[in-house]
């Protein structure tokens, strides 16, 4: 695992290293959803993460759970559509269970993770398998017992084999058979909230 | 492609700004994104609530006034609203009676309304929820999200918001929705994509000569592509697949829906093909509405709706309503 | 270009058997296309005809009924209607009154409507002619067929309309049209080319990133090509052109009308910037109208029309309507 | 000039052989028409002449003048647009010209189109150079007194002399500069119609 400090500071860094690589890749995003969707993922995301960062930019909480808290609210009240309360809630839930510490350990984030992403799987009412964002944050959350790097190419790995699924939950799974052979956009960008906590990490 | 706009980032903005320029008797919060009827709350009435992703106009807040909505909140182009903008608008419309929201089933949708009930139930509003899920073309299951909701959602509104217009109690008028629903089945087909402004393209590609069938309201591609048909083989495909699903034992009311580019002309020659289906098959047509109401940006195609029609719903369907968009009577 | 038909030949023939279908208050007599209030000859009342091309619907029979028109013809797809049709509609409406026939300026609409005007007038009816022409995108000049008429058709059928409904005499009717006509200018822009079903494409090309300025209703390029704008441009652009024109001294009735394919969405985003403009070159607004009523098939884009209104025009527009597009009031 | 015998069914002859032109020719002339008009003319002067063709197909009238009277009212109550009027103006004038005489000589003729012509320029208010029918019809009646042939190819000559013009008259002229370049739609259905002349008289 890294030696990075899991504080305030840290989970700031984190949502804004995500905002930057969300809004680097909002296109991809939305041409995903294009695909199999209603082609607005990528501008959703980035108008989510931009409030994020807003609000983080001025004074952020100061713990790393208040932190997750707080943008989890503001991804509630700014996005919209699917990924606003399923991602506010993976984070709120995340932040929640890592109470008011200033300072949290990596094992203690993976378990605050664990609870969030449970806490998806029951609003969203899916699960692994379904090609949702779920595939790319149960192996993700599973590999961050190896490192920080490992569940950031748990994620990536896992958005890619969301390509051969067929889409059970989200408006893929209008499609039917035709969901077939496109990668999962909420996946992706959960690939890219991991990528970013590495990166956070380094 | 080419949009009459600003920029992509203010379009819903921008359009609220023409509502409230256009229509006096609303009250439309450009900020926040809650359009009220001028009057609400009104004393003793259950409020009726409802939303959803913007391009699909006058589909909601084209519908609020008398006799049909109380509030409704436009979420970004094919994204739905935010808890925050239901729970505003729950207390701007709430006389003490009651809000029931009329949700169309997307998760998006249902996840932020469910949200929003909860934070409003929080601030002492009551709230019933009913979920709109008509369109055949989509497989229903628990392994799934479920129909999709389209064009019965007028129905529901126009109804249920009649029902409300008289006084009923919430549960009488959240059971009426629940009526119209279960008996309302819908069908679309794209003749061309849309264009979201985000994408500034569209959202599928379909080659002349084609057609897709089943397709819903947010620039989804259908279950099927087939050859180009004609609008008597559209209008037997459709009713079919409707019809499958439903058999009406009652008079239905009849919505043949335009999905906004498709000219208002070849939809009326729709709607004549649709009623010669429905007479050949023997099912009697109450009422018929033509026009483009449940919208999917500038996509060329029709949907058709039936929604069987007891006596009770067919009064409320004839009683007055005057929102901008849907007006008769009195 | 894909479109919901069945044969070029069919439309417009299907889609009065459509409006048929689903519009019990009219008669509708598919193979003379005519189509006529159910209660016409309205005893005492002056009757409102008009008619001209398809295409350009709800233009004009969905703007039969009450307080509008008693009668309209539709001809072939952007083609005027014959003699046949205005005579055959004089004598099922006139109730001894006179007959106000509203043409659009166009050469075919004028020589069709003037040779049927002589007909009726054969046959005993008296016949008024008022002519609109408030395009100021055309040059008006007698060495040409002078200004076209567009979105100020709408004021004059509904204002003379609601004079003719009060029970005034033929000559008033016929002045306060007229009245309408002198105060009314409209301005259009296309985003895109309509296609026509007998030609079965686009009428012109119009690449990406360009707009026609100053375009009509019959899928005609307009006078200039331009870069694409904004939707705030377009607004400065066509209240220039109109403001050029004419100087309101009095409130006036605003017209945000669609070509047809450009979603609602975007023309209450343009309405909005409209007004923005108004407000700035300090035309006060007494009502705003928006939506797809004067279109052009599936052409994409938009037009304004402004009208200036004194208390009585003003008056006669807030007077009650109940046609298939416009219905408000009582 | 031909030896042709102008009667009855020489006038049925000539509008059915016109018929068969516009029948042809009338994508031709609704490309012309959609580039400076609006896309209709093969069609309003297919359905008019179709009409024409069914009510001569049964018992034509025994004159040629009844002959054009009734195909120009035909055209009236069929076509609609600009063209409906002026053409069913042309034949109807015309033929109410020749009067009932069974059978007439090359110079009635002419003096006839010229007088239905005429009609037509005052109908539409417009002159040669307008850039309309008419500066195919004018030259035509002029060159009639030479020959068919001479007539068909000044109609022909005169509709092709139409592209530089700027419109004055119908809907080109709403177009203003933008109308030179294009061929006039109604001055090419008019080059048809004595082509066909010249057809029956061979
Ligand atoms: N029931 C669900 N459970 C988990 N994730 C879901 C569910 N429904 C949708 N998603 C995720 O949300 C993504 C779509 O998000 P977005 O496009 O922003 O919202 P919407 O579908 O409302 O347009 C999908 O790609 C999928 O990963
Ligand atoms: N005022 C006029 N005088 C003579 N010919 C005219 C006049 N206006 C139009 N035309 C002719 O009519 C033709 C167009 O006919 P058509 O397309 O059938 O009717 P519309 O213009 O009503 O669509 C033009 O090309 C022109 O030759
Ligand atoms: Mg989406
Ligand atoms: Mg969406
Ligand atoms: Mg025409
Ligand atoms: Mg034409």
């Amino acid at each position: 695992m890294s030696d990075a400090v899991l504080d305030a500071r840290f989970a700031v860094r984190w949502l804004t290293a995500a905002a930057a690589l969300i809004d680097r890749d909002a296109d991809r995003l939305t041409e995903l959803d294009s695909a199999i969707g209603d082609a607005d993922h990528g501008s959703n995301m980035r108008r989510g993460f931009a409030g994020v960062v807003a609000i983080l930019e001025g004074a952020p909480p100061g713990t790393p759970g208040a932190v997750l808290i707080a943008a989890g609210r503001e991804l509630i009240s700014k996005v919209g559509g699917a990924s606003g309360p399923l991602y506010g809630t993976l984070l709120r839930r995340t932040g929640k269970s890592l109470g008011d510490a200033p300072q949290v350990t990596a094992g203690e984030l993976r378990s605050a993770l664990d609870t969030g992403v449970k806490a998806v799987q029951e609003l969203g009412g899916s699960a692994p398998g379904d090609k949702t964002m779920l595939d790319a944050l149960v192996p993700a959350v599973e590999a961050l017992g190896t490192s920080f790097d490992a569940a950031a190419e748990a994620a990536e790995e896992g958005a890619r084999a969301t390509v051969p699924l067929l889409a059970r939950k989200g408006r893929a799974s209008y499609l039917g058979e035709r969901s077939i052979g496109h990668q999962d956009p909420g996946a992706t960008s959960s690939a890219l909230l991991f990528a970013a906590l590495a990166e956070a990490a380094r | 492609m080419k949009m009459l706009i600003n920029v992509p980032e203010t379009v819903v903005a921008d359009a609220l700004r023409g509502m409230a320029a256009a229509h006096p008797e609303l009250v439309v919060d450009v900020e926040n994104r809650v359009v009220v009827r001028r009057d609400a709350p009104v004393a003793g009435k259950v409020a009726l609530l409802s939303g959803g992703g913007s391009g699909h106009e006058p589909l909601h807040a084209g519908f609020v006034g008398p006799g049909m909505l109380d509030a409704a909140c436009p979420g970004e182009v094919f994204t739905s609203p935010v808890p925050d903008q239901m729970v505003r608008a729950a207390a701007a419309v709430d006389s003490g009676r009651g809000v029931l929201f009329v949700v169309k089933n997307y998760t998006g949708d249902v996840l932020n309304f469910r949200m929003a009930a909860e934070l409003a139930e929080d601030e002492g509003v009551q709230v019933a929820t009913v979920l709109v899920d008509d369109d055949v073309a989509v497989t229903d299951s628990t392994f799934t999200a479920g129909r999709r909701g389209t064009g019965a959602t007028l129905f529901v509104e126009k109804i249920a918001g009649a029902a409300a217009e008289e006084g009923m109690p919430l549960e009488r008028v959240e059971a009426l929705a629940r009526q119209v629903v279960a008996g309302s089945r819908s069908f679309g087909v794209a003749l061309s994509p849309c264009s979201t402004p985000a994408k500034g393209g569209p959202t599928f590609e379909l080659p002349d000569g084609q057609l897709e069938l089943g397709v819903g309201i947010h620039g989804e591609p259908g279950r099927e592509r087939r050859g180009m048909m004609t609008s008597r083989e559209i209008a037997e495909v459709s009713l079919d697949a409707i019809l499958e699903d439903l058999s009406p034992r009652l008079p239905v009311l009849v919505l043949v829906n335009g999905m906004g580019a498709t000219p208002l002309l070849e939809l009326y020659g729709f709607a004549a093909e649709v009623r010669r289906v429905l007479d050949a098959r023997e099912v009697a047509v109450a009422r018929t509405l033509v026009g483009n109401y449940v919208t999917s940006l500038d996509m060329a195609g029709c949907s058709v709706t039936l929604c069987q029609a007891d006596g009770e719903l067919l009064r409320l369907w004839d009683a007055p309503v005057r929102t901008a968009a849907l007006r008769w009577g009195r």
